[in-house]
């Protein structure tokens, strides 16, 4: 591992990595190894579900990055874990070849189905694997790049710039939802067979997946903690917390929050590639900006600005909702839901793990960061006036 | 369990750190839920909250019912059914993922569900995967036949066409708009009805076709298109596969705009009963609807479905509609196999269900066919001022559902037979199976 | 809307018959007619419809009319026929005597579409003199429609009478559309007849003249031709207009879906994701009212939404302003947990909606004044869509005067320029606050009563206004009530504009599309506050 | 009227205020003095309850006002000029003074006559927005408006602080009319020595959060308290 990666590394962060490390390893090996029944043996089912939520880990790091570090809150990062998924989702429809319900070498499906005649020019490559790979960075990437040049160097911030990704995702949405877009509209990209020659439905498989998108959150995780702990790092938060100081001092605050705005996407672009083969399926219903706004609410609940507590969050929040949703439970899981988010933003504003690092904390600054916030919840103190954040 | 883990990352030292992931690595596996052999558990996959809600609660209350029915029974091969249900939460991957769950974790012995057909293309590799059984109650799109799956909903051939050969016949229309919602199952239907018409003669001028997005709710451009398009002299029909929501604001501009069945017809594939309790029905009468059941056909099955649906539901006004019965036939097939092979081994189950027999609601036999849909009557109804239809063609025999259109290039020699061929798509032309089904 | 007008009328006429005919029932080919709705047969009962029609018997109004509202009813095994009069009471169909009950093996004479075209061209006919104004009008219309030859000497006779200028017109078009299609006429005839229906220039003359068939002389073939390439110019023009009337009653409707949002939003600056909920709690407020006056007083239902906006404005504001106090007060300060937590909010309102009144849509019901459309030139305009124009525009200037004339508006815009200069001039602003966060939560409660007039009454309504909402407000400028609506009129018209050039789909991409370029140049909207005022 | 004993302010770890007492009379004027940054805002904010102290009393009008909060003490009687005036930018001349209202009763909602005789160039502006004010007319709004409220105590935070000199001399005007009506206490905080000395009765001057100087006006020694400012 480059060193760059591990220099930074202080005890919750290594613990952090030797948990998942062990999950990748452990969990992939039982499942494999062990007879089918035993009480060890870790089901398929689960290796598919857990392995799900590493990837929701990830998306939820590269929110946490944007907004835990640079304050950019953005309420379309689902997009770029779509545009991930549909770049990997491309790859494995190509990858199906004559196995199609039509048996046509070229077409996937569903355009047969609506008599394409042939295959769209964007998705040429994309029976390639490298190709494939380099689009699920590049793509989301060019996107948030274009998008950040205009929206970081017009200074939309705050809210403005909450409220146009979410527009973003939203048009995209929409334009997915065509079918005359050519990726095969609201059924989107299924019906998967083969990853690099392996049955995407084997247990192996299913194992070699869940054990690559562990080292991709290691590896996303550490990539994290070099760059906010760097001297980037500090003059993201020195952004985040007073963006016209930074500029007045000499940053380029533009050139910053591109970057990093970019290197989230391509984040969230990855965490996508992983899930797609995983659950199976890619349609427009990703872009949703609903889902995105979970996103970020996965990382209010383990705690903004800690990158643990990040993946934590999308690992606590989906748990829950997949408890919720079965057995009796089922009809008031959103009651459920709805609640946790209330009293998550409400009672632990730092998240689960900013909360538990405050008790952690020496009792003298615990009660004057405790003042610190009575005081500024006293009347006349506080501001809501967000019309008023940014230049 | 949180807590629990922000503990031991606080305290335990690096010696026990093996120890304790290897401990939680194995705390997930220790969740199975250890399965009674004295039920016969039924999963039950339809989203109770979200988008799709509206729909698909129903047909989950529905599934209880004739599991409730069944038990009274004696329930199936002397064990008591059991319901297992689940919320998918009209969110797709996790369709897949409670599908996975039914079959694994709580090893149902079928499923009925879903309702979209992108929730169906989602559970597909699921139930494939694990060789287990989906009952889809829903009219759709067609163009699938799955070893796995039956369908008991409408193929296009049993709704759209016999529903535009009435209007050609009846109403003498000559020009037509397909009105849609931007997905699939329009999409399809509509490129089989463009082929159909124009194999009729109709000019490729006399055919509009229009999409708009989910959901869609400002309806007035789109009705005054219909409208101009309308007055071109020839009679003319809509052919309406708007989905869900649309489906309300549409209505009421038309009603609003004064369109009259009279003038301007609508026939809609997606507008039934329970769509229509959201509407004044009054400036919608004469208005149609192609379903192969409706709530006010009158036979004694249907009277006595209806009166023990509503007592079980506690609701004397509590509507019923045509998926609904897709399930009552589903549901009795399936226990007619199981009780045939008296297993619910999900091979013999499967092999056992073509040529099936379960009498529908409204009259007649259902038949499961080789390619895994059955054949239903179809039947046209006009709303009536109660939010009722009045059928006002039926047709004579039953319409076996064709899994491959007839219609399209692409799956015209394409026919399912999961008896004989043992395959979803066999090419006739060809005789080779094409693709993953062989 | 029709029925509205007949029914009194009809009324009048069944009491007129049943004083003439209480002599005994004769045989003939009336009875044999009327006989003929006991088959229920849709060819039989058209048959029954044209023979009765033409019978001239006073009856035949009484029995056609009463099959068009499914009042008919026939049974089977007497051979008998009946007509249910509104008021409940019954008489026989073919001797126009009193009945005491209709035995209830009867049920109503079914109907099509077919058969309803009959009917309406047979009482087309049957009305052409009635003595109610608007009734003869609709006879001529639909006359104008079905230009039956045999109509021709009622036409004509009916436009000798006439005494009102509208009614000769429509009753001139009529017989124009007959002459027109009257394979003995002259060629003058033919002609003038035309020329009377191209005055009409609209959507029905339209189809008529290009639907004259071949065996025209070619006169008239070519007169009819020029007329069509006439209308269809006129109506080029007008579906500029039409364009332009859809895009505002489209931003009316955003615009009253955002307005709330600009006081919660863009006022106090916080980011409510469950207005939307709002909006569906004052839709459902409009159901439970309208079931209560269904069930308990129905004369009332026209009343019903005027009942139902103060009630939705009390009850999405109460809720509105204990949120507030529950939720958003301890995050004031903190807008993006604002956002989360009313996120959660939102999603525990919608499934609360979907366990108390079922995931389904509910109905709720369009007074008879917000039914039906009226034309203006060329264009259709709906009432519903224009009670909501006025609705909407009349909310914002009371909103608008609230905030500009009342004390709680001066001390409402004072805490948000400086709360705690506020506070220090004795405003009690946490009081302030509540009530203003209420004041935008009920605001989006009364929209949900005109919504509900036009959209689905179901769980998920609010979820397909909030983002348009955020778009408006943010597009017009946070803090600016004007700048909400022009953002709301400018979305609504632009989308209407593209969208029959680029389809639904695509010009609401495009909108969305054209906001975010737009943010980007203007990075507060289209009404930024400027000046030295906001640096101050 | 005023009794401010003992009080200790902290922001986070630092300390502001450290056991500063003073008092304020009707009819008189009390001037606190100082540098930048001793504490002489973080008083005023003390006392109108913009900022809660840890421990203290402040005793008003024979009530102790120590744990109200910002908009019951106004409701008192404490009218509040604070450093950089703080109007309401977008509201009208006229509906900033309205704001002083919000403590009045119904009947008592007026804009008295004292405001606009003592600053008549408001009279002239009552149409245009607040924000849109010169800095010195916006400091006589502020005084204007905190004078609709009919305040019992009058705190006045740097009034002259970059306001050209013809204009100060009308708030010196107004300070001591005020004053001479005999009912309103006015704390009065200022760095501009010459003024303070001309209107105060009583003086205070303050060093890092503490007072370390007193005297009342028959002690006045300006060179004193201009040594005592300069340490």
């Amino acid at each position: 591992m480059p060193h760059v990666l591990t220099r930074s590394l202080d005890r919750a962060a290594t613990t952090f990595v030797v948990v998942v490390a062990a999950c990748g390893i452990l969990i992939p090996l039982s499942n494999l190894l062990l007879p089918v029944g035993s009480v060890f043996q870790v089901p398929t089912y689960l290796v598919a579900l857990w392995g799900k939520y590493v990837c929701y880990a990830i998306l939820a790091l590269s929110i946490d990055l944007i907004w835990g570090y640079c304050g950019i809150l953005s309420l379309g990062h689902g997009a770029f874990f779509a545009l991930g998924g549909y770049a990997m989702g491309m790859y494995l429809m190509r990858q199906i070849g004559t196995r199609g319900v039509y048996g046509n070498p070229i077409l996937p499906d569903f355009m047969v189905f609506l008599n394409w005649q042939k295959l769209p020019w964007y998705w040429y490559g994309f029976d390639m694997f490298p190709f494939a790979a380099l689009m699920v960075v590049v793509v989301p990437g060019l996107l948030a790049f274009g998008f950040g040049w205009f929206a970081f160097r017009s200074r939309v911030t705050g809210v403005y710039l909450s409220i146009i990704t979410q527009a973003m995702t939203y048009a995209l949405l929409l334009a997915f939802f065509r079918n005359d877009f050519g990726f095969g509209g609201n059924n989107g990209l299924t019906d998967f067979k083969d990853i690099l020659g392996f049955n995407v439905q084997a247990d192996g498989t299913r194992a070699a997946l869940f054990a690559l998108s562990c080292l991709f959150l290691i590896v996303a995780f550490l990539l994290c903690r070099a760059i906010v702990t760097s001297k980037l790092g500090k003059v993201l938060i020195a952004i985040r917390d007073a963006e016209s100081r930074t500029r007045f001092i000499g940053y380029r605050v533009e050139s910053y929050k591109l970057f990093v705005f970019t290197l989230s996407a391509c984040m969230a672009g990855v965490a996508g590639a992983l899930y797609v083969p995983q659950v199976g399926i890619i349609n427009p219903s990703e872009f949703a900006p609903g889902n995105s706004i979970e996103a970020v609410i996965w990382v209010a609940v383990g705690g903004r600005g800690t990158l643990i507590g990040a993946a934590l969050g999308a690992i606590v929040v989906n748990y829950a909702k997949t408890f919720f949703t079965s057995g009796v439970l089922a009809p008031y899981w959103l009651f459920m839901l709805g609640a946790l988010f209330i009293l998550v933003t409400l009672l632990l504003p730092k998240g689960i793990v900013g909360t538990f690092n405050s008790w952690r904390m020496p009792m003298r600054q615990k009660t004057i960061a405790a003042d610190a916030v009575s005081a500024a919840r006293e009347d006349g103190v506080s501001e809501p006036k967000m019309a008023e954040q940014g230049p | 369990m949180l807590t629990k883990i922000a503990h031991n990352i606080a305290t335990m030292t690096r010696r026990r750190w093996l120890a304790a992931t290897a401990g939680l690595a194995l705390g997930f596996a220790i969740s199975p839920v250890l399965a009674a052999d004295d039920t016969i558990k039924v999963g039950v996959l339809h989203s109770l909250s979200g988008t799709m809600a509206i729909s698909e609660t129903t047909l989950k209350d529905t599934i209880l019912f004739l599991i409730d029915e069944q038990n009274k029974k004696g329930g199936v091969l002397g064990k008591k059914l059991e319901a297992v249900v689940v919320d998918p939460a009209s969110n797709w991957p996790l369709f897949a993922e409670k599908a996975r769950e039914l079959i694994t974790k709580d090893k149902v012995a079928v499923v009925f569900g879903c309702w979209t057909s992108v929730s169906r293309k989602s559970v597909l590799p699921v139930f494939k995967e694990l060789n287990s059984i989906l009952f889809y109650p829903v009219q759709y799109e067609g163009e699938e036949s799955e070893r796995n799956v039956f369908y008991t909903g409408a193929a296009p051939n049993q709704q759209a066409i016999p529903a535009v050969d009435y209007l050609m016949k009846e109403d003498k229309v000559k020009r037509w708009v397909l009105e849609g919602t931007d997905y699939v199952y329009p999409r399809t239907t509509n490129k089989i009805l463009e082929a159909y018409l124009k194999s009729k003669g109709v000019a490729a001028d006399d055919i509009m076709i229009n999409y708009t997005p989910f959901g869609f709710a400002d309806w007035q451009t789109e009705v005054s298109k219909i409208k101009a398009f309308g007055s071109a002299g020839k009679k003319t029909a809509v052919v309406s596969t708007i989905n869900g929501d649309a489906n309300v604001p549409f209505y009421k501009e038309l009603g609003n705009q004064g369109i009259k069945a009279t003038d301007i017809p609508v026939v809609a594939f997606s507008v039934g009963e329970e769509e229509l309790a959201g509407i004044d029905t009054k400036p919608l009468v004469g208005h149609l609807a192609a379903w192969n059941y409706f709530e006010s056909i009158k036979t004694p099955a249907n009277e006595k479905f209806i009166k023990e649906w509503q007592a079980y539901t506690k609701n004397p006004k509590r509507t019923t509609n045509d998926p609904m019965e897709a399930h009552v036939i589903g549901f009795n097939m399936w226990v007619k196999a199981v009780e045939k092979v008296k297993s619910t081994d999900a091979d013999k189950v499967i092999d056992a269900l073509p040529g099936t027999e379960a009498p529908n609601l409204t009259g007649g036999i259902s038949k499961m066919l080789p390619n895994h849909h059955i054949t239903k009557p179809v039947f046209i109804g006009e709303i009536k001022g109660d939010g009722q239809f009045n059928v006002v063609y039926k047709t004579k025999d039953l319409v076996p559902g064709d899994a491959w259109s007839k219609e399209l290039d692409g799956s015209k020699d394409l026919i399912g037979d999961w008896v004989g061929k043992k395959c979803g798509n066999y090419n006739v032309k060809t005789n080779k199976c094409l693709g993953s089904g062989s | 809307m029709l029925a509205r007008f007949i029914a009194p009328f009809h009324a009048f006429l069944l009491a007129l018959v049943l004083i003439a005919f209480t002599g005994p029932a004769f045989a003939g080919p009336f009875e044999d007619a009327v006989a003929k709705f006991t088959t229920d047969d849709f060819s039989d009962s058209e048959e029954a419809v044209d023979a009765i029609a033409s019978s001239g018997s006073p009856l035949a109004y009484p029995i056609i009319s009463a099959l068009k509202d499914e009042r008919l009813m026939f049974d089977a095994d007497t051979k008998k026929v009946y007509i249910k009069q509104e008021d409940g009471k019954a008489v026989d169909a073919a001797t126009g005597a009193p009945v005491d009950a209709i035995p209830d093996s009867a049920s109503a004479v079914s109907l099509n579409n077919k058969l309803r075209r009959h009917i309406e061209a047979a009482l087309g006919g049957l009305t052409l003199q009635s003595p109610n104004l608007d009734a003869r009008i609709s006879a001529a219309k639909s006359v104008f429609k079905s230009h039956e030859e045999a109509a021709l000497p009622a036409v004509e006779g009916a436009l000798a009478k006439e005494t009102d200028r509208t009614a000769k017109a429509f009753l001139a078009q009529a017989r124009a559309a007959i002459i027109l299609f009257k394979s003995d006429a002259a060629e003058v005839d033919k002609l003038e007849a035309v020329a009377t229906i191209r005055s009409r220039g609209d959507q029905d003359a339209l189809a008529m003249l290009s639907d004259i068939g071949t065996d025209q002389p070619p006169a008239v073939a070519k007169a009819a031709a020029s007329a069509v390439s006439s209308i269809q110019n006129s109506l080029a023009i007008w579906s500029g207009v039409q364009n332009a009337w859809y895009g505002l009653s489209l931003g009316s409707v955003l615009l009253l879906a955002a307005i709330g949002l600009a006081i919660t939003f863009g006022v106090m600056g916080v980011i409510n994701m469950a207005h939307g909920e709002m909006v569906m709690l004052g839709a459902y407020t409009t159901f439970v009212v309208q079931e209560v006056i269904r069930t308990r007083y129905p004369g009332l239902f026209d009343y019903s939404l005027l009942i139902a906006v103060p009630l939705a404005f009390l009850v999405a504001g109460a809720i509105g302003v204990l949120i507030e106090r529950s939720i958003i007060r301890f995050l004031y300060g903190r807008p993006l947990e604002t956002l989360l937590a009313t996120w959660g909010l939102s999603l525990v309102l919608q499934q609360a909606v979907r366990t108390i009144f079922g995931p389904t849509n509910r109905e709720v019901g369009n007074p008879s004044w917000m039914s039906g459309a009226f034309e203006l030139g060329q264009i259709t305009i709906t009432y519903n869509r224009l009670w909501i124009l006025c609705f909407t525009l009349a909310v914002f200037v009371i909103l608008l005067a609230m905030l500009r004339f009342t004390a709680l508006g001066l001390e409402m815009r004072a805490v948000t320029q400086n709360r705690r200069m506020a506070a220090s001039m004795g405003i009690a602003t946490s009081r302030v606050d509540a009530l203003t966060f209420g004041l935008g939560s009920g605001i989006a409660g009364i929209a949900g009563v005109a919504l509900s007039q036009i959209d689905n009454v179901s769980p998920n309504l609010g979820q397909g206004y909030i983002i348009d909402s955020f778009m408006v407000v943010v597009f017009g400028g946070v803090g600016n009530l004007w700048g909400t609506l022009v953002g709301a009129f400018t979305l609504g018209i632009a989308n209407k504009f593209l969208e029959p050039v680029a389809g639904a789909v695509l010009g609401k991409i495009a909108i969305l599309v054209l906001i975010i370029l737009f943010i980007q140049k203007r990075p507060r909207g289209l009404f930024a506050l400027k000046g030295r005022a906001v640096e101050a | 009227m005023l009794e401010v004993k003992d009080i200790n302010l902290y922001y986070g770890a630092a300390q502001a205020l450290r056991g500063v007492s003073i008092n304020a009379q009707p009819g008189r004027v009390t001037c606190v003095l100082g540098r930048n940054g001793v504490g002489k805002t973080s008083l005023l904010r003390a006392l109108v309850g913009q900022y809660p102290i840890a421990s203290g009393s402040i005793t008003f009008d024979g009530a102790d006002v120590t744990s109200l909060r910002p908009y019951e003490r106004a409701r008192r009687g404490i009218g509040f000029v604070p450093q950089g005036r703080e109007i309401f930018p977008l509201l009208t001349v006229e509906e900033n003074l309205r704001t002083g209202f919000a403590p009045l009763k119904r009947e008592d909602r007026s804009i008295p006559d004292d405001v606009f005789s003592l600053f008549p160039v408001l009279q002239s502006m009552l149409g245009r927005r607040g924000g849109d004010l010169s800095g010195g007319q916006q400091q006589q709004l502020a005084i204007g408006r905190a004078l609709v409220m009919r305040p019992k105590l009058l705190l006045l935070d740097e009034p002259t602080e970059g306001i050209q000199p013809s204009i100060i001399k009308d708030i010196g005007r107004a300070i001591s009319y005020l004053r001479n009506l005999g009912d309103i206490a006015i704390v009065l905080v200022e760095q501009y020595l010459d003024f303070a000395c001309e209107l105060g009765d009583t003086f205070a001057v303050m060093d890092r959060g503490a007072v370390k100087y007193s005297c009342d006006r028959a002690g006045l020694d300006q060179a004193e308290i201009s040594r005592q400012m300069a340490l």
